[in-house]
């Protein structure tokens, strides 16, 4: 299954926030985009997961699903989306509750997702107990439940502190190259960007545009933190985001 | 040569001590007695707390105060539920339906302000003498407060878990009772706390008409008869029933929002 | 079986007749059972006959009255209390401060204030009358509406308001005690018809005969009031002959003071006591007049005609009925 | 072989919009009326619009409607600056004073629930039947909703903000003044909401009493009366004020709140 | 003018926050605080600062002040502070208004501030109206409006995203090498800490000692982002704090 996003363009009454996105997320292939802040990033991702109508161009799914899939394409949100009034278990039972399985598969289903995110003594906490890299954490086991075929990923680690970042870049790394799901990762981190992504979408300002596409082709397990290749790529990018970026910086907002 | 960083933090979280309230009652009853004894303050103006005290257990002693809070707890209760239920169902509609929004909204607004007692007149033509105009009167109080407080409550919830909730294909109705419902259900609890306050406040308004039991109807009969003390008993009688409604939803609030904070 | 007729009424004295023949079971003897609904102010007692709550109801007359009456919701058909000449009724009182200021009859009225329930009552009614006898103007006289007779005797006695005009029980009291000055009785100035037994058209048309049965035991409620209540010395001035006066007085204590013990609550009566016709008649004139003087001041709305709410077809003989 | 991403979003975000407004209000006074006309609604229990139109038009024209606004707003303006004023500085001492927050707090949670109809009596017998008691009836109402709305603005003040002020060295009065009070605004200004529309329904109760100017006193006069006509359009008028009211503390809001989103 | 802590210990009840900490500040140097999540950080900043009283121990000044600093200990907040009601300039001013200055010298003091943080244009904005990288560098103008000789940092970049993050990095490691301050900078980001810092204090988990001091000679000015020396530093020092993160991670918050 193929997510293509095909002459995509959108705006917000008379401000345009996109123009002209092409581009396609191959089976298990992720792909990162970064570019200055208001750049239209998340809308972006709206539009490809379905919840917004682009004005310009589609969003298309190329193949089927594959079997046993309850969501194809999942989201992972910034600020975690979890349900403050239910607990662990519960924020992941929700997603499944409307769909035809017996209670019993469906809480291991749960009890699976849960373990495997490390989150099986959390089960019955409450989000506001956990630290923010735990309730990523649940955010993650709550797509994960689904069986997703494309993970659409909107700066999943940037509301947590750095060092939490790290422990969880480590475990989103291993996930992804365990699993082969597709991605896409919105992100304003460039080393994040060069450590998940097979190719990476640099876009200009508003209307984002796709200025640049950087490829990286080694594959994502055997990339590390202090790896210095990546970090030239990284620099690379910066280089040519930088002033974008201090004129993004230097914005105004009317008000 | 090495002196302390001058320390310049602190204050501005001033917290209430409970010795320091129940003293402060304590004071006020005593110089209220006192001043009643000393002859400063006519026992017409105010009766002294003693003669209140007396009126009230007088009162609870003869089975009165029983028989004046049953015939108006029953109307509290069912004019809060009619009004309340209603100010829900309006408010969730108003809340997450277009046209009810643009059809409630004014008419809540432009009735909202209208004093009930004003009203009273046509209430009894419209309900009658009997119970019925007493609860609509109370009923009427507490629907608009709850009302705002849902429609309220339904436009702070969170649009990006509405947003997870329909990435994940959950049906409307499941977003609704599991997604909107209780995250609107902190700013509902607020809305009962000044809906159940209305509608206590609307019980002397509501025993206006026809009533021959109940604390208004009561209360009422004293101030016609410039019984004071029994007027006071009624006034402290409806408001330990303010307190204990308040204190009530706030158990509830502390129940069910175990999830907050 | 018994027929059942539900009235209401406040606990006045003025409806004396009605619990006089309650109590003589005359009710009984034609068949009907009478259920009394007690309410705390008048104008809900037209509304519950309106509504169908209650068949027949007993009060004073007032604008909101005759406005209910008007939209035909109402029908008059006996009478209540009225003002008549030579008998106590309404008095009127002057604090003792506008006293001694020199506020001493009738024609002293203008520039004063005078305490009354509520706009449209009769007191607003009779302090109407005594400006058009007296021919001063009313706007002259600042009115105070203060709600209840309690709330009106707390602010003569304390000079908040200038007079009042009070039921005479309540008049007597505080003239007494040196708390005001009575200056003069209303009916040393004026008749007037001061209240009715009514009911609804609905209620004509489905029971008329009940009702015809309703209104002659009534009457002879009536007429025992006025021969035990009523009665004057060769002077002209009121006596009670306690034989007679007290078991009836007695009856009617039991309904207007309950919770005073019999002797003090038939004293009261008969300090209260009002004058009734013996047979129930109204004064048809003077309401006509009524309802003139309320529209002639904007309170009664200019269609209501008395002709379309009193139906003169229970009571022989009412007086002074127009052409 | 390709598909589109099927649409889940949207929805959860009603508009009111302006025209389903004044439709859904034209279209409940032409029901009113047809309703009135057919003869399904009698006119004893709601007099047509029409009628209610005519008695504005001639309250209006014959000056009464002024003089009766005049009576009223005089006493709602010095009753409402009496009362949240008083409210304000109660509400910043309980906000920035442990003794006055234990000792406050109690006081208002016991008397805030208390209605202020049943008080009336005491009222007058305090304040006498003229201006004074109906000024205060008003100022007890709004000077509650003040206090409580204050004392929250001030404890929901960002503590980081207090903190900062603190760490450059500010004093404590400039703190006051230039941190704790804008903070707070927001709070008092909702507060000040909501002791207006409380001050305006209190105008029915506080005329009551010895009043024969006032729209409270007319309205009463007209349920005196049975003159739903006139009753009605009082009503109107009160509506009309606590619409304006509301507009105009809304203006207020988009001025002294501009620095908010 | 030193900054000296001295035995420093602190907790809230019954939770021991801090204890034992003791280090210095000389002239011109820059501390980095780091530690996992809750160990304390804030709590000893705050008491460096005087906007808390510790349990044990004291926070000293040696020496005099430099003549003309108006408020020699100062902070920058993480969520920069401003006064939403105030504007740019107006922030700025605010702590200056009840300083013995004339007006037209306090206007120029807060144009003087402003123009060293590339404000000159932003003077009448709002602080909404301003990207987040915007508003923090409205809270370094207002630090340095009061010519502080030691400046407190509480995570002052970690509110930004990375983009925003990197450009006040540049501006912060030029203002501190041309300004020769005093700081002590708390930080979950070790490559900030090693980017800034001559020492480098590690803290442990609550109640937080200093567990280790990394000491690095090489003069702030020659530092750079991508530099292979640093990065292994911080390298170091996350292999010694991992265990401790992972474990603050996953403490489940009592409620
Ligand atoms: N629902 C909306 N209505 C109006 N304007 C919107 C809406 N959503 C986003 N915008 C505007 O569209 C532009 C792009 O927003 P978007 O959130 O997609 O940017 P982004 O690249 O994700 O930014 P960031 O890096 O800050 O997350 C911004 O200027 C934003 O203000
Ligand atoms: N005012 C307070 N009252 C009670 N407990 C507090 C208070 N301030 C902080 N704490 C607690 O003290 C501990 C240390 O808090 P502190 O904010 O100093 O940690 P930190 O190291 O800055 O954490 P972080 O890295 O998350 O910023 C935490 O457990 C916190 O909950
Ligand atoms: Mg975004
Ligand atoms: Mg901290």
């Amino acid at each position: 299954m193929r997510l293509v996003a095909e002459r995509i363009g959108h705006g917000y009454g008379a401000l345009d926030v996109l123009s002209d996105i092409s581009f396609s997320v191959a089976d298990g292939e992720i792909v990162a985009v970064v570019g200055p802040s208001g750049c239209g990033k998340s809308t972006l991702l709206r539009i490809l997961g379905g919840l917004e109508r682009p004005r310009a161009g589609r969003a298309l799914i190329e193949g089927t699903a594959p079997p046993g899939s309850l969501n194809p394409i999942t989201f992972v949100f910034q600020d975690f989306a979890l349900l403050p009034w239910r607990t662990v278990a519960g924020n992941v039972a929700l997603v499944l509750e409307d769909r035809p399985l017996a209670a019993a598969e469906r809480r291991e289903m749960v009890a699976g997702a849960l373990a495997r995110m490390g989150l099986a003594d959390f089960a019955d906490a409450y989000p506001k107990q956990l630290s923010g890299g735990m309730r990523q954490r649940v955010g993650l086991a709550r797509a994960l439940v689904v069986r997703p075929a494309v993970l659409l990923m909107d700066e999943p680690l940037s509301a947590l502190d750095a060092q939490t970042r790290e422990l969880l870049m480590d475990d989103l790394t291993g996930l992804l190259a365990a699993e082969r799901f597709a991605g896409v990762y919105v992100t304003h981190n460039l080393g994040e960007a060069v450590r998940l992504a097979r190719r990476i979408l640099v876009m200009s300002r508003r209307p984002g545009r796709v200025r640049s596409v950087v490829e990286i082709a080694r594959p994502i397990a055997g990339r590390s933190a202090g790896d210095a290749e990546l970090a030239a790529a990284a620099q690379a990018i910066w280089e040519s985001l930088r002033e974008e970026a201090v004129a993004a910086d230097r914005e105004l907002a009317d008000g | 040569m090495a002196e302390p960083v001058p320390f310049r933090g602190g204050g501005f979280q001033p917290r209430a001590r409970r010795l320091v309230a129940v003293a402060t009652l304590a004071v006020l009853v005593a110089g209220w007695s006192l001043a009643s004894r000393a002859g400063w303050v006519s026992p017409i103006a105010l009766p002294p707390p003693e003669e209140v005290a007396t009126a009230l257990v007088r009162l609870a002693r003869s089975g009165e105060l029983a028989r004046h809070l049953a015939a108006s707890l029953s109307r509290l209760v069912s004019g809060f539920a009619l009004g309340a239920g209603a100010g829900v169902v309006v408010g969730l509609a108003i809340g997450l339906v277009s046209l009810a929004r643009s059809a409630g909204m004014p008419v809540i607004a432009a009735l909202f302000p209208i004093p009930k007692i004003a009203l009273l007149p046509l209430f009894v033509v419209w309900f009658g003498i009997g119970e019925a105009s007493k609860v609509a009167t109370i009923a009427f109080g507490a629907f608009f407060p709850m009302a705002v407080a849902t429609y309220g409550g339904v436009d702070g919830v969170d649009r990006t878990l509405i947003r997870m909730a329909q990435s994940f294909g959950l049906p409307t109705l499941s977003i609704v009772r599991k997604v909107v419902l209780p995250g609107a259900l902190p700013a509902m609890l607020s809305g009962t706390r000044i809906a159940a306050a209305i509608a206590i406040i609307l019980i002397v308004a509501a025993e206006m008409i026809g009533a021959n039991e109940g604390i208004g109807a009561f209360i009422l009969a004293a101030g016609n008869l410039m019984q004071t003390d029994q007027l006071v008993a009624g006034v402290v009688v409806l408001s330990v029933l303010g307190l204990t409604v308040s204190g009530l939803i706030g158990a509830a609030e502390s129940v069910l929002l175990r999830w907050r904070r | 079986a018994q027929e059942t007729v539900v009235a209401g009424a406040l606990r006045f004295v003025s409806n004396g007749a009605l619990f006089v023949a309650i109590e003589k079971g005359f009710f009984k003897e034609e068949g009907l059972e009478v259920e009394l609904r007690f309410f705390q102010a008048a104008q809900p007692i037209a509304v519950a006959v309106v509504s169908g709550d209650i068949d027949v109801g007993m009060t004073a007359f007032t604008g909101g009255f005759y406005n209910l009456a008007g939209k035909g919701g109402l029908k008059v058909i006996a009478a209540q209390a009225r003002e008549k000449k030579g008998y106590e009724g309404n008095a009127v009182l002057v604090s003792n401060a506008a006293f001694a200021k020199g506020f001493r009859k009738i024609e002293d009225f203008p520039g004063h204030s005078l305490g009354i329930t509520q706009v449209g009552s009769s007191f607003h009614y009779q302090i109407g009358q005594l400006a058009r006898i007296k021919g001063f103007d009313l706007k002259r006289v600042e009115l105070k509406p203060l709600q209840s007779l309690p709330a009106m005797a707390a602010a003569l006695k304390t000079n908040q308001v200038d007079a009042l005009i009070i039921a005479p029980h309540i008049a007597k009291g505080l003239a007494a005690a040196g708390d005001a000055h009575l200056i003069g009785w209303y009916s040393d100035f004026d008749e007037y018809q001061f209240g009715a037994l009514f009911t609804s058209p609905k209620m004509i048309e489905a029971r008329r005969a009940t009702l015809e049965k309703f209104v002659r035991a009534y009457q002879k409620g009536a007429g025992e009031f006025a021969s035990a209540m009523l009665r004057l010395d060769g002077a002209g001035k009121r006596v009670f002959d306690p034989a007679a006066a007290d078991p009836i007085a007695g009856m009617i204590a039991k309904y207007v003071y309950p919770s005073d013990p019999p002797a003090e609550g038939t004293r009261k009566v008969k300090g209260a006591t009002f004058y009734v016709d013996a047979q129930a008649r109204l004064d048809v004139g003077d309401i006509h007049g009524q309802v003139a003087w309320y529209k002639s001041q904007g309170m009664v709305d200019a269609a209501v005609d008395p002709k379309a709410f009193i139906d003169l077809g229970f009571v022989k003989g009412h007086t002074n009925v127009p052409r």
